[in-house]
């Protein structure tokens, strides 16, 4: 057993620090440390260095452009990402559509759309839940009626995290309403330009707009936009679930809001309860250490080439609450300073001001992407047989 | 012992709660987020009338000798409906202050907010200071004041500010003209306007100041309890709409092909809240009754134990509510999310949990010595 | 609005004070203050002390010998008997079966048990709970056969609280098996020393002899001992979970708890962390706090005539979940002081040497009497409609 | 990084596990717990002949250079089988103390240890210094000691303790002889076997001081983290029974006609419990790794991290596996109560969650101010 990272993974980790200092861009930086969020402009022009560095897409296999890393160093690679001030990457390209194409997609579509999602040229959003078809994605409705040389789509997607920013959105469809309700579903990119789209903005309780609505009428699509084959949707929608854990738990980003909080508790004056407010924070930071060497196991396992351990089932389910407490304690703590909303002026220590934004957005992480109950159901028949 | 409402109360919350229905929604209050001062001027104007105003306040000032049952009774069915009428920050904040302070002056200013005369906004916090509002940071200099006050709730559409100092030892009230102080306006995490004031070594003149030491210090912390229990009762009227709101989606929302309140685990988080609002509610009860009481230890540690014990449990009820409705529950859009907001920013304003927790420990002390 | 007590109330409470100063045994209020709990011989001298006072069925009816107080006197009765020391009263005779025998009861079956139960002479226990009907109790197994002028009755019960201190058991019997399983129930008195009865004891977690299991071959019961009619056991057995909750929710018990471990800490020494024990205390005492007006609005209810309101819906899940909580503070701050399990000579406080038993004991009362989880089904059903 | 377990370390746990099966149970633990005296001759035989004995000591002291992942392999399995056989109290504890301390005379008493042909227990705690076992309250005075060392792991049948004192500001470790102490015998919370010691105007001879200072003051110290670390593995075998017991209980148990595994508030539980198993297994490799480091802060910061985090996360699997198992949990007759007393016991030895929080708050200043 050995918890160290090896001399190369020092080094490497060496070049990356290096490199973040001079790359990560300063009003990034301190877009960042004001616990706020970039707009599509400054993600979209940091991703894109990252692209041309190579390091966007870091999950990806060599033969597909990515950099040949290991899972230590992916995970290096995100702790010092984080560390530099740089926010998470978008996951609907890099993470998502991406390994579906390169995994279901024919020669063609390769060619056509992975040079796009590598250099972040082109921003992609996800199609899945619809009004009726959240926690049960699979009774999903929009239709796609196959004609000719193209499918007619029509329907609606909600909660579609930066369709407003996307040059294409990857979709599951109806494309057989005759079979079981999963056989039936299909994985199809569509062109956000297209006629008969839609988007409506749904903004957040933290303010700002992030998600959207988005309705298709009579919305055509070429069929040579369908990934993999008609009825192979849910195949596909499965295989992106069991995808990449390596960095699912949000360790470096949570770190990285504890040091912020931190940082920020240092600073308060005399009279405040510094002595309870570090209780607080210690309790946070051993809840993140176990997180942190579960994650270490995970990443340990990948780069064994061995399927995710049992250890990995809970990184989701922990990793969202922990980044809830961590935001909660954020709010808390910064007592009154944390009640102004849209300040320009910092009142006390900014880092405070803007906690309760980031607090609200945070409520969605055990929602989205499968709730934490339903992510429980999953576990309690797959993992404990019950 | 006896929790019944008395008939006075009853009526008070019927008519707040017919008058909200029928002046104010969820469409008027999100469009309210948008303005950049509160203060509504024919529902100003119907709250004056409906003798709101002289409600909290005896009848020796011009009042109509209210209890604090009976202003919360309106405070809670305000948080029920989210609305953002600054009746807490314009006339019983600065109103109780000065009823509290009772000098001729501070009696005399108290008449034109009853009368809605004067536009007065409480502004007793500051930067350094933290929540001791005994304690300000802000500091005379002979006869200048040079500080910020910060968080002065509808502090921007006020003529006139009450604004705590220290100087030397001693506390002082002061009632200062807004327009001698620097303003900055900005939102608050419940949607309310409030204000940073910023004097700039301005003069002081004895007229200004309102009282000084003990007479300041009692007025301030009776202020101070008063203020947290009318935030639990904010706090408890969105929460019950919280549960009503979710017990109602979980009935309704199907998934899997059922409605999601037939899962047991939905079912048993839906139970959890209701017990924890009936414990909410008991604890509301037990601090509109003490938070008014002679001893002030005993009102302490009462209006302490309550603020405490809802800082968790009527923010957990919130949360739940979220994440029961899922993805439209933290959308702007349905009414879930700015409840979560409220009852946030309540268990913030006047006091964290973790300074009550401290606060009770003192006032539980200050009780035992009594005994 | 009014949340004091009366002038008549604070009158009566002080003759209750001045009775309990005078009359709680020494040996008895020590036992207590160690945390231990009384024999048989110590708890039935007390109850007999009380019986003869008129105060041991203090819950019920005047014509059948209780004291005719109000729900708020006797509330108040139980603060001051908890806070003298005394422990509380043993529920089977008082508050369950005698209230069904004066309510389902015969004239003949009325005089003949009541009185016991009055003057704590006669001690009664449960017989509900079998091996494969402890949540689902509707699924018990014992059957009692009618035969002429007697049933006979073969099975198993259970987790029966002091059956080797009692002289009778009620019970829950299956006399019809032909009919849906709550219909076929009957509620039998059995003479704990007819033959045919093996009483064997189970030891509990903290190391004391409190339940049992009791088997029935072929033992004679007279009809006479049917209370009801047959199949009316499952209605009496509902009846008595909805009767009186003024003191189900145990806030003097927990109150005199908080009491002794805050005496405890006080006295602790001075390189203890004094500071974080008194938040943990002070949280602990804000939940009672909750907890006991809670319970006031049910007292006052009950007071008013009416019936139970949802208030008290959760009076026993709070008071259970609470009476565990500060039984753990009281484990975990007494740090090395709560290992010894069976030292005499005191180990610093005694209160913590003994705390860990108490701890271990109470895991149970979130289970027994259907556990929080049925509590909760329950209430999801009759009070959310759900 | 690799978390793998050395192939040693393998054969160690299985080697362990085998014989604990072949020479342990349910039975024989709970006949164990009646005794006066928990030194069973054959089961000590063997454990010697197992090498057991020589496991944790450097070869240098004539040990078999095992590390921490190695001991910790069987005290895991000792939990999990519930076995009170003292290895660890008469055996590791006292043994790396004595190494710790690394002198003549300290390392000749190990050796014996090693031999299996001495008794040594630890006295390091006593009435009022809670678990800050590097401040005794047992004072020297001149050459006496007069006072009293309590909850002594197995001192019972030791021959020698080794004890903790202070002279003036100066730490001393002591190695007395036991039968010039006064000796109270009582059982522990785990089931174990312990004793106070009074000593009565005990003579202290030159001959039976250790160590002193600084390098009493490192080798308490570095005691204490081993053993802290020793504490997790043990709670963790004795979690992971839980787990399993409980899995297997809610798959088999019926009620209402069907498994209680089968409602979705179980599935719930059982997820969580499985999950707090998973990253407590997490914890334990870490610890066992960081609690043999170089740097004391490091190690003090690694070890109060778990031990911190054990005590609210395994107690909490042992509370919910009672809970679970409904009135069965509760008695004696079955293993969960008796896994729930080892886990509640070992979260209290060596350091509650809150002392534990205290000393990662403080080792973390210490590793800051290294970086």
């Amino acid at each position: 057993m050995n918890l160290e990272f090896s001399d190369e993974e020092l080094a490497f980790r060496e070049t990356i620090r290096q490199w973040m200092k001079a790359n990560v861009p300063d009003d990034l930086r301190r877009c960042t440390a004001r616990g706020a969020m970039p707009g599509k402009e400054m993600q979209q022009r940091w991703e894109r260095l990252l692209g041309k560095q190579g390091w966007l897409t870091v999950t990806w296999p060599e033969q597909y452009g990515g950099p040949g890393w290991t899972a230590t160093q992916r995970y290096i690679f995100d702790l010092e990402r984080a560390s530099a001030g740089a926010p998470p990457t978008s996951p609907f390209g890099v993470a998502m559509v991406g390994p579906v194409l390169y995994t279901f997609g024919s020669a063609e579509q390769k060619d056509r759309w992975l040079p796009g999602i590598r250099s972040g040229e082109m921003l992609w959003c996800q199609g899945y839940s619809e009004p009726n078809a959240g926690s049960d994605l699979a009774s999903l409705k929009t239709r796609a009626e196959r004609h000719d040389d193209h499918y007619l789509v029509n329907g609606q997607k909600i909660w579609t995290t930066q369709a407003h920013w996307a040059d294409m959105m990857f979709c599951l469809v109806r494309t057989d309403s005759t079979v079981k309700q999963q056989q039936g579903i299909s994985f199809l990119l569509i062109d956000m330009k297209t006629s008969g789209i839609e988007v409506r903005p749904i903004y957040s309780i933290d303010g700002h707009h992030h998600l959207n609505e988005v309705y298709f009428t009579d919305v055509k699509v070429p069929v040579e936009n369908l990934v993999g084959t008609e009825g192979m949707g849910w195949t596909i929608a499965k295989f992106l679930l069991t995808h990449e854990r390596t960095t699912i738990a949000g360790v470096a980003d949570t770190q990285n809001e504890i040091n912020r909080l931190k940082a920020a508790l240092a600073a308060m004056p005399d009279n405040y309860d510094k002595h309870q407010a570090a209780r607080r924070v210690a309790a946070l930071e051993i809840d993140l250490m176990a997180l942190e060497y579960t994650n270490f196991r995970t990443v340990a396992a990948t780069d064994e080439g061995k399927p995710f351990g049992p250890e990995s089932s809970g990184l989701k389910i922990k990793g969202t609450e922990l980044q809830q407490s961590v935001s909660q304690a954020m709010v808390e703590l910064g007592e009154l300073m944390s009640l102004p909303w849209d300040n320009e002026e910092p009142i006390g220590n900014e880092v405070f001001n803007r906690a309760s934004r980031r607090y609200n957005f945070l409520r969605a992480c055990t929602i989205y992407g499968g709730s934490n109950e339903i992510q429980k159901n999953v576990l309690a028949k797959m993992l404990l047989g019950l | 012992m006896d929790f019944k409402l008395s008939e006075n109360t009853t009526i008070i919350a019927d008519t707040a709660r017919r008058y909200l229905k029928d002046n104010y929604s969820f469409d008027v209050y999100r469009s309210q987020l948008q303005e950049a001062d509160h203060l509504h001027a024919a529902r100003w104007q119907a709250m004056l009338e409906l003798g709101w105003f002289g409600l909290p306040f005896p009848e020796s000032c011009g009042g109509y000798g209210g209890n604090l049952v009976d202003v919360a009774a309106i405070v809670r069915e305000a948080g029920a409906a989210l609305c953002l009428d600054p009746f807490v920050d314009l006339v019983v904040s600065p109103g109780k202050l000065l009823e509290y302070i009772n000098t001729p002056e501070s009696l005399a200013i108290l008449e034109d907010v009853i009368a809605g005369q004067a536009r007065v906004a409480c502004g007793l916090y500051d930067r350094h200071a933290g929540y001791q509002v005994t304690r300000p940071s802000l500091r005379l200099n002979g006869d200048r004041l040079s500080g910020q006050k910060h968080v002065v709730p509808d502090g921007g559409c006020a003529e006139t500010v009450l604004v705590s100092a220290m100087n030397g030892d001693e506390l002082l009230i002061l009632a200062l003209p807004v327009e001698q102080c620097q303003i900055e306006r900005y939102r608050l995490l419940d949607g309310g306007r409030a204000a940073s004031l910023t004097l700039d070594d301005l003069e002081v003149s004895d007229a200004m100041i309102l009282c000084r030491g003990e007479v300041a210090r009692q007025a301030v912390s009776g202020w101070f309890d008063y203020l947290c229990a009318l935030d639990c009762a904010r706090m408890y009227g969105a929460a019950s709409q919280v549960f009503q709101h979710t017990l109602e989606y979980a009935r309704t929302r199907k998934q899997f092909g059922k409605a999601i309140g037939s899962f047991q685990v939905i079912q048993h988080y839906l139970v959890d809240m209701f017990i924890d609002l009936q414990q909410l509610e008991s604890m509301l009860l037990m601090v509109l009754v003490k938070a008014e009481s002679e001893t002030v230890s005993e009102r302490a540690r009462a209006t302490s134990a309550a603020k405490a014990y809802y800082a968790s449990q009527a923010v957990r009820i919130a949360q739940q509510g979220i994440q029961i409705h899922g993805g439209v529950g933290v959308t702007e859009e349905l009414n879930i999310g700015h409840y979560f907001r409220l009852i946030t920013h309540c268990s913030l304003s006047h006091g964290s949990r973790d300074y009550h927790v401290s606060r009770f420990i003192e006032a539980e002390a200050a009780v035992d010595e009594q005994v």
